[in-house]
C-alpha cells in the first residue's frame, strides 16, 4: 500500500507482563516498521507482576489491551466494560499443567499437591474440578516461584508452557512432564488484543490497521527475521536471554500456540463464533460463568479471519 | 535610718479593712474540689492590693499552691470567684508577662541549656538571643549560676535547678510574682542573700508578690502581709501585717519586735494546724 | 474523656461527609462503577454477598489477631532482651532490621517450602507487624527515671523485679502506642500474607476476595472487601485504644488530657 | 555511647555467624540453589550483577527517600493537626487508620489511572510509612509535663510557640522512635509499591528484580536483591539511629545510657 | 530529765579521732568529675560511724546529694576510696534493706498508688501486700497520709509527695538511712512532728542516719555530728559535735545551749561560703 500523507496516528498498547518472547510479534510490528507502515505511532507499555494496565483501556489511557483469555473479556460484559476482544494471537492458552517426569497421565494429577494462582483458582481451576474431579483441597498458591514444585517431588505446578518450564529444566536438571490445559478442553482463545467498544465504532480503520500490522508481526516473528524485536526485548527487560527466546519461540511452534487449527485459512488472529460458543458452554457447566451472558459483546469477528499476512507462513 | 515603726496586727478570720485601695485581685468565697473528691480550698476569701508582698503560710496539703494556681489563672474555682481590678485586667490586655510564677518544682525544659530555660519567657515575647542576653545574664547572676549557662538540668544539683527557675521568673521583670516556695532547697546563707535581692527587686519595680513559704522566720523577714491557711480544706485562718517600711536588714533579723512577730506567726500556724 | 455526645458524633460525621464527597464525585464525573464505583452500590454488594465477604473477613481478621497476639509477644520479648544489655541490643538490632525489611512477597515462596499455608499467612503478617512494638518497646524500656532506677538498684531488687515493675511501667505508654501501629500493620500483614501465600477458594481470607474481584473487574466488591477491611482495621485501632485508656487513664499524660 | 571496639564488632560477629549458619545449613542438607542459595554464590552473583542490581537499588533507595520524607512531613503535620483539639484527633484519626490499612496491592490498579507510575509507587510507599510517624508523634504531643504547659500558658505563649517550642522538643523521642519505624516501613513500602504498581523493564527498581529472579528461579540473584535490601534497610536505620542520638544525647534518658 | 551535758567542739578541717569506735564506713580522699566538667568533690574525707545520726550542711550545689549517692554506692568516685566496715559488709550479703533512702526530689512510681508506692521496698523483698499493710499503714500514719493510701502521686501535694517517701524509706526498718533534705517542703509544725518522730525512729531501730538539710536548726536539733561541706569542689571544712544522749524536746530547742550551737553552725557554714 502507499504511505499515508498524513501524520501517524499515536496508539498505545499495553501488555499484561514484562517484556518477553511471548509479546514477540507486537516487538517485531514496531521494530520492523510494521506500525510505522501502518500509519501508527505505538508505544509498548509493558504490564508489571500485576496485571495493571487492564484498567488502563476503558477509561481511555492506552488504547489497545494485551488480554489473557477470553475469560476476563466476558467478565467484562458482566461487568458491563465497555471494551471487547478484536483479535486473538494464540489459539491455544499456553497455560499448562507441569509435573515431575514420574507423571504420565493427566489424571494422576488429581493426587497431587498443586501449586496454582489466585487467578488460575478462580478461573480454569473451577473448570479442571467440574471436568476432570480435581479438588481445591489439593491446592497450594503459586507465587510465580517454582521453587517450592521442585522441591516437593509430589506436586505439580501451573505455567506458561513457553516460560516456566525452562526455568524448571535449568534448575531442577530434569525435563517435566507436561499438559497444555488447551489439549484437555479449555478451548479459550489468549493473548488476545482488547480495545475500547467506542473505538471500534468511531474509527474502524485505526482498529483494523493495529490488527494487520500486529498480525504481519507474528507472521514475521515466527518465521522471519525476529533479531531486532529480540533486541527490543531484552532492553526492555534485562533479564531476558537469548536462550529463554529461543526456548519460548521454539514452544510456540511446536506446541501451536500462535498458528494453529483456524489460521491455517484465516490467518493468524482467527477466532469462530463456535470456538467462543464451546469454550463459554464449558465454563457455564464448570460454573466458572454465569449462564445468560450475552457473549457476543465479548469480541467482533470485524477485523479478522482475512488472511492478512499468511503469505508470511512457510508453505 | 532607723525606724521601730511596726505595725503589727493579728486579725484572726478577718480581712484587713481596704482603706489603702482598691485591690488587685479578690478571692470570693472560692472552693476548689478535685476529680477524686478531695476538696483542696472552701470559702477562701482573700485579696491581693498593688505592690503588697504576701505571704502565704499553712500546713502541708492545705491548698496554697492550689490558691496560687488560681491566681494565676491555671486552674479554675469549683466555686466563689475571683475578680480582677478592672486597670489591671486592661493593661493584662497589653503587656505580656505580667505574671511571673516559680512552681514548686523547677520545672525546668531539659532539652535546654541554662540560659535556654531562662530566656524563655523572653523568648515568648519575641526578644532574640543577643538582646535577651544582658537581662538573662544579669538574673543567672542574681541566683548565682552565671558560670552555669550552658549545662543542662539534669547536670545541676536541685538547689541549682530551683534558683534557674526563680531567674526564669525575674527575667522578664513581672508585675505579679507568684513564688511556690522558691527557697526551699536553699542553704540558709544563699537564702538570705536571695531574700536581700527579692526585697530590692520588689522595691525597684514596684511589683505585687505572693510568696508561698513554709519558713515563718523568712515570711516574717519579706512580707508586707502574711495569710496563714488552715488545714484542708483550706481558707485563711489569720492574717499578720508588717509595716512595709520597716527596713529588712541584719538589725531586723536580731530585732526583739521580728522575734515577736515570728512568735505570733508560729502560733498562729499551731492554731490553723488544728482548727476544726 | 469528656462525654459530650459531639465527640462520639463527629467522627462519624467526618466519615458521612467523606462518603458523600465519594458519591458526589461519582455523580458528577459520570465514573463508571469499574473506575470507582459509588458508595450506595458498593454497600449493595456488601449485603448482597455479604455470607462470602463476612466469612473471608472472619478468616482475615482470625489470622490478624493471632499475628498481632504473637507480634506482641515477639517484640516485647525482644525488646525485653534487647534492655538486658546495651550490647545484645547492638547485636541483634539488625537482624531485627532485616527482618523488617525484608519484602514479604519475596521470601513468601520459600516459607511455602517449609510450612504449610496458614503458617506461612501468620509468619508473614508477624514480621510485618512485630517491628513497631519491640522498637516502641525498646525505646520505652530506655526510658526509665533515672532517680527510680537508682532507688529499685538500693532496694536490692532482682533483675527481674526492676524489669517486671520498673521498666515495664515505664514502657507501657511506648509499647500501647507501638500496639496501636502494629494493629493496623498485622491486618495489612495479613492480607499481604495471604496474597503472598495464601490458600485461595472457599474459606480463604479478604485478600483472595480482592484478587479474585480484581480478576472478574468486579469493581465494587473489591471495593466492599475493601471496606470491610477499613472497618476492621478501624475496630481494631478503636479497641487498642481504648485497652490503652484504660490502662493509663489513671497516671499517663497522654491519657489525662489537659488538667482542669 | 561507649567507644569500645566490641561494640561495633560484635554486631558483624553476630551476622558473621548468621552467614556462617546459612552457608552450613546450605552444605549439610545439600540444598540447591533453587531453595535457598549458599552465601558464596549470592555474593558472587551479587559480583556478576552489580551494574543491573546496584542501578535498582538506586531506584529503590530514592523512593523510599522521598517516601520516607513525605511520610515525615505528613505523619508529623497530620500529628499536629490532631494535637490542636482533641475533636479534630477524633473526627479524623479513622480516616488515618482507613489509611493505614488500605493493602496498597489492591489500590494500586485504581492509583494507576489517575497517577503517572512514579507517583503511583510514591504513593504506596508513603501510605506505608506515614503511620507510625503520625501515631508516635501524636502521643508524644500528648505527653507533655502538665507544669511545663501551664509555665507556657502563664508566659502568653501562642499556639504557634507553645507548639514550636513546647510539644515538639517533647514529643522528639516519640518522633524518632516513628520514624525509626517508619524507615523500614518506607523501604518495604516501596518494594510493595513498585511490585503493585511499578513500571517493569529498564530502570525499575529491586522489587522488579526479584519478581522477575524468582519467576525465571533465579534465586541467587532474587537473594542478592534481597541481601540490597537488607543493606538498605540497616543504612537506613543506623542513620536514622544516629539522628536520634545527635539530637538527644544532652537530654533524654533513653539516648543517657546509664549515669556514672 | 535536763542535761546540760552537751560536748559541742568545732575541729576545722580536722577528721574527729576515732576513739568510740570503728567507723561503718569511711571515705578517704574522695573526689567525683562529672563527664561535663564540673568537679563536685574533691579530697572529701570523712567517716560515718554506727548509730551515728551526722549532718551534711553546705551551700546549694556543693556536693552533699553527691555524697549521700557515693555512701549509697550509686555513683563512683573518680579519685579516692570508700570503705566498708568488714562486719557491715558481711551483713549486707544477708539482709536486704540495708539502706532507706530519701531522694532530694520524690521519685514516686507515677503509675502506682500512695499504698503502692511505700509497699514498694517491701514487695521487692517478697512481702506479699497483706502481709506488708500494718508496716504500710504504719509509716503513712506517721507522716499524715494514711488518708490518702489510695491516691496516685498526681494528686497530692508537693510536701505530701515528698511524705510519701520518706514513709517509704521508714517502711523497711532499715539500718542505714540516707535522707536527701527530706523535710524542706514541709511546714514548720510537721516539720517538728517528723523531726521527732525520726528522732524516735532513730533511737527505737538504732540506726545509722546521713541527714542533709539545710536547715541549721534541724541539723543542731537531730544531729549527734554535723559536717559543714564547702562550696564546689565540696570537701568538710567543719565538724560539730553534739552529745548524743541530750534529749530532744521543746526545752532543748528554747535552751541557750541550742541557739549558741546553730550560731555556731552558722556561723561555720559561713565561713565554708567563701574558703578559697
Ligand atoms: N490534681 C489534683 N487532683 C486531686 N487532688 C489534688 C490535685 N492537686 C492537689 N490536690 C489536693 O489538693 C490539696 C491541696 O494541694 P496543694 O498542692 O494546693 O497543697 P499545698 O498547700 O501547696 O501543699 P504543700 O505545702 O505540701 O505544697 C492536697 O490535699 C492535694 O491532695
Ligand atoms: N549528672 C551530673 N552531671 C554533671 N554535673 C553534675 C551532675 N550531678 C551533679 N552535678 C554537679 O555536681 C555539683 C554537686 O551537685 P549535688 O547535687 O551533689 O549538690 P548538692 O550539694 O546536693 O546541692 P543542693 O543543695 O542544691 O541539692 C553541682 O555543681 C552540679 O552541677
Ligand atoms: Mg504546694
Ligand atoms: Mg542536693
Amino acid at each position: 500500500p502507499t504511505a499515508p500523507a498524513r501524520a501517524a496516528d499515536k496508539v498505545t498498547f499495553g501488555t499484561n507482563w514484562v517484556a518477553q518472547a511471548e509479546h514477540g510479534g507486537f516487538y517485531q510490528a514496531f521494530a520492523d516498521g510494521t506500525y510505522a507502515k501502518y500509519g501508527l505511532n505505538v508505544t509498548i507499555l509493558p504490564g508489571g507482576p500485576q496485571a495493571n494496565n487492564r484498567l488502563l483501556l476503558p477509561v481511555g489511557k492506552i488504547d489497545f489491551y494485551m488480554g489473557g483469555n477470553m475469560l476476563q473479556a466476558i467478565s467484562s460484559v458482566v461487568e458491563e466494560i465497555p471494551t471487547q476482544v478484536v483479535a486473538a494471537m494464540f489459539q491455544k492458552d499456553p497455560q499448562v499443567l507441569i509435573a515431575h517426569p514420574d507423571v504420565t497421565a493427566f489424571e494422576q494429577l488429581k493426587t497431587r499437591t498443586l501449586f496454582i494462582s489466585k487467578e488460575g483458582l478462580a478461573s480454569y481451576y473451577q473448570w479442571l474440578v467440574d471436568a476432570y474431579g480435581f479438588s481445591e483441597d489439593q491446592v497450594k498458591p503459586y507465587t510465580f516461584n517454582a521453587a517450592p514444585f521442585l522441591v516437593d517431588k509430589n506436586s505439580a505446578m501451573q505455567g506458561y508452557i513457553t516460560s516456566e518450564p525452562y526455568a524448571v529444566e535449568q534448575q531442577g536438571g530434569f525435563k517435566p512432564t507436561l499438559f497444555l490445559l488447551a489439549d484437555y478442553g479449555f478451548q479459550t482463545y489468549a493473548t488476545t488484543i482488547e480495545t475500547r467498544n467506542e473505538l471500534v465504532k468511531q474509527n474502524p480503520d485505526l482498529v483494523q490497521r493495529f490488527v494487520d500490522a500486529s498480525i504481519i508481526g507474528w507472521y514475521n516473528y515466527l518465521y522471519g527475521d525476529n533479531a531486532k524485536a529480540n533486541a527490543l526485548i531484552k532492553q526492555d527487560n534485562p533479564e531476558i536471554t537469548d536462550a529463554m527466546i529461543a526456548f519460548t519461540i521454539a514452544r510456540m511452534k511446536e506446541y501451536g500456540i500462535v498458528d494453529s487449527g483456524d489460521t491455517a485459512s484465516l490467518g493468524i488472529g482467527a477466532m469462530t463464533d463456535a470456538r467462543m460458543k464451546g469454550f463459554y458452554d464449558t465454563m457455564v457447566k464448570a460454573k466458572v460463568l454465569e449462564p445468560g451472558i450475552d457473549i457476543a459483546k465479548s469480541y467482533t469477528l470485524q477485523f479478522v479471519n482475512k488472511g492478512v499476512g499468511k503469505e508470511l507462513a512457510p508453505k | 535610718m532607723r525606724v521601730p515603726g511596726m505595725n503589727a496586727a493579728t486579725l484572726d478570720l478577718l480581712p484587713r479593712a481596704e482603706a489603702d485601695g482598691a485591690p488587685l485581685l479578690r478571692l470570693s468565697g472560692v472552693g476548689k474540689r478535685f476529680a477524686n473528691g478531695v476538696t483542696a480550698l472552701e470559702g477562701l476569701d482573700m485579696a491581693v492590693r498593688e505592690g503588697e508582698f504576701v505571704s502565704l503560710l499553712g500546713p502541708s496539703g492545705c491548698g496554697k499552691s492550689t490558691a496560687l494556681r488560681l491566681i494565676a489563672g491555671l486552674t479554675e474555682p469549683s466555686e466563689g470567684r475571683l475578680d480582677w481590678d478592672e486597670d489591671e485586667t486592661a493593661r493584662r490586655g497589653r503587656e505580656r508577662h505580667s505574671i511571673g510564677f516559680v512552681f514548686q518544682d523547677p520545672t525546668l525544659m531539659p532539652w535546654a541549656s541554662v540560659f535556654g530555660n531562662v530566656h524563655l519567657p523572653l523568648k515568648l515575647a519575641g526578644v532574640g538571643r543577643r538582646e535577651a542576653e544582658p537581662a538573662i545574664m544579669e538574673a543567672l547572676e542574681l541566683v548565682g549560676l552565671a558560670a552555669f549557662r550552658d549545662a543542662y538540668p539534669r547536670e545541676l544539683s536541685g538547689g541549682m535547678k530551683m534558683r534557674v527557675s526563680i531567674a526564669r521568673a525575674l527575667v522578664t521583670k513581672p508585675r505579679l510574682l507568684l513564688m511556690d516556695e522558691p527557697f526551699a532547697a536553699l542553704d540558709e546563707i544563699t537564702r538570705f542573700k536571695l531574700n536581700n535581692d527579692l526585697l530590692d527587686v520588689w522595691r525597684r519595680l514596684r511589683c505585687t508578690i505572693v510568696f508561698v513559704t513554709h519558713s515563718v522566720f523568712e515570711s516574717v523577714y519579706l512580707s508586707s502581709r502574711i495569710l496563714v491557711f488552715r488545714a484542708r480544706p483550706g481558707r485563711v485562718s489569720a492574717e499578720l501585717v508588717i509595716d512595709p517600711n520597716q527596713p529588712r536588714d541584719e538589725t531586723f533579723r536580731t530585732s526583739p519586735e521580728y522575734a515577736g512577730l515570728c512568735r505570733e506567726t508560729s502560733l498562729a500556724l499551731a492554731r490553723a494546724m488544728d482548727a476544726p | 474523656m469528656s462525654t459530650s455526645p459531639l465527640r462520639w458524633l463527629l467522627p462519624f460525621g467526618v466519615l458521612a461527609a467523606l462518603i458523600l464527597a465519594w458519591a458526589a464525585v461519582v455523580k458528577l464525573n459520570n465514573l463508571p462503577p469499574y473506575v470507582l464505583p459509588a458508595p450506595g452500590k458498593v454497600l449493595e454488594t456488601l449485603i448482597e454477598d455479604r455470607a462470602v465477604l463476612f466469612a473471608s473477613m472472619l478468616v482475615t481478621l482470625k489470622t490478624t489477631v493471632i499475628a498481632l497476639l504473637l507480634a506482641v509477644a515477639g517484640g516485647a520479648a525482644l525488646a525485653l532482651l534487647f534492655a538486658s544489655a546495651r550490647i545484645v541490643e547492638f547485636s541483634l538490632f539488625p537482624i531485627a532490621v532485616i527482618l523488617q525489611v525484608t519484602p514479604v512477597i519475596a521470601v513468601a515462596p520459600l516459607m511455602l517450602i517449609y510450612l504449610s499455608t496458614d503458617a506461612a499467612v501468620l509468619v508473614c503478617a508477624w514480621i510485618v507487624a512485630f517491628f513497631p512494638v519491640l522498637s516502641n518497646t525498646t525505646l520505652g524500656l530506655k526510658s526509665v527515671d533515672p532517680n527510680l532506677r537508682d532507688l529499685f538498684r538500693l532496694s536490692g531488687a532482682t533483675r527481674w523485679q526492676t524489669l517486671a515493675q520498673l521498666k515495664l511501667p515505664t514502657a507501657l505508654p511506648y509499647f500501647l502506642g507501638g500496639l496501636r501501629i502494629a494493629g493496623g500493620l498485622a491486618l495489612i500483614g495479613a492480607v499481604v500474607g495471604e496474597i503472598a501465600a495464601g490458600s485461595a477458594g472457599q474459606g480463604s481470607g479478604l485478600a483472595f476476595r480482592i484478587v479474585e474481584s480484581a480478576y472478574r473487574l468486579n469493581i465494587p466488591r473489591l471495593f466492599a472487601a475493601l471496606l470491610l477491611i477499613s472497618l476492621t482495621g478501624i475496630l481494631i485501632y478503636a479497641g487498642l485504644s481504648l485497652l490503652s485508656w484504660l490502662v493509663l487513664r489513671r497516671w499517663h499524660e497522654s491519657e489525662l488530657g489537659g488538667r482542669a
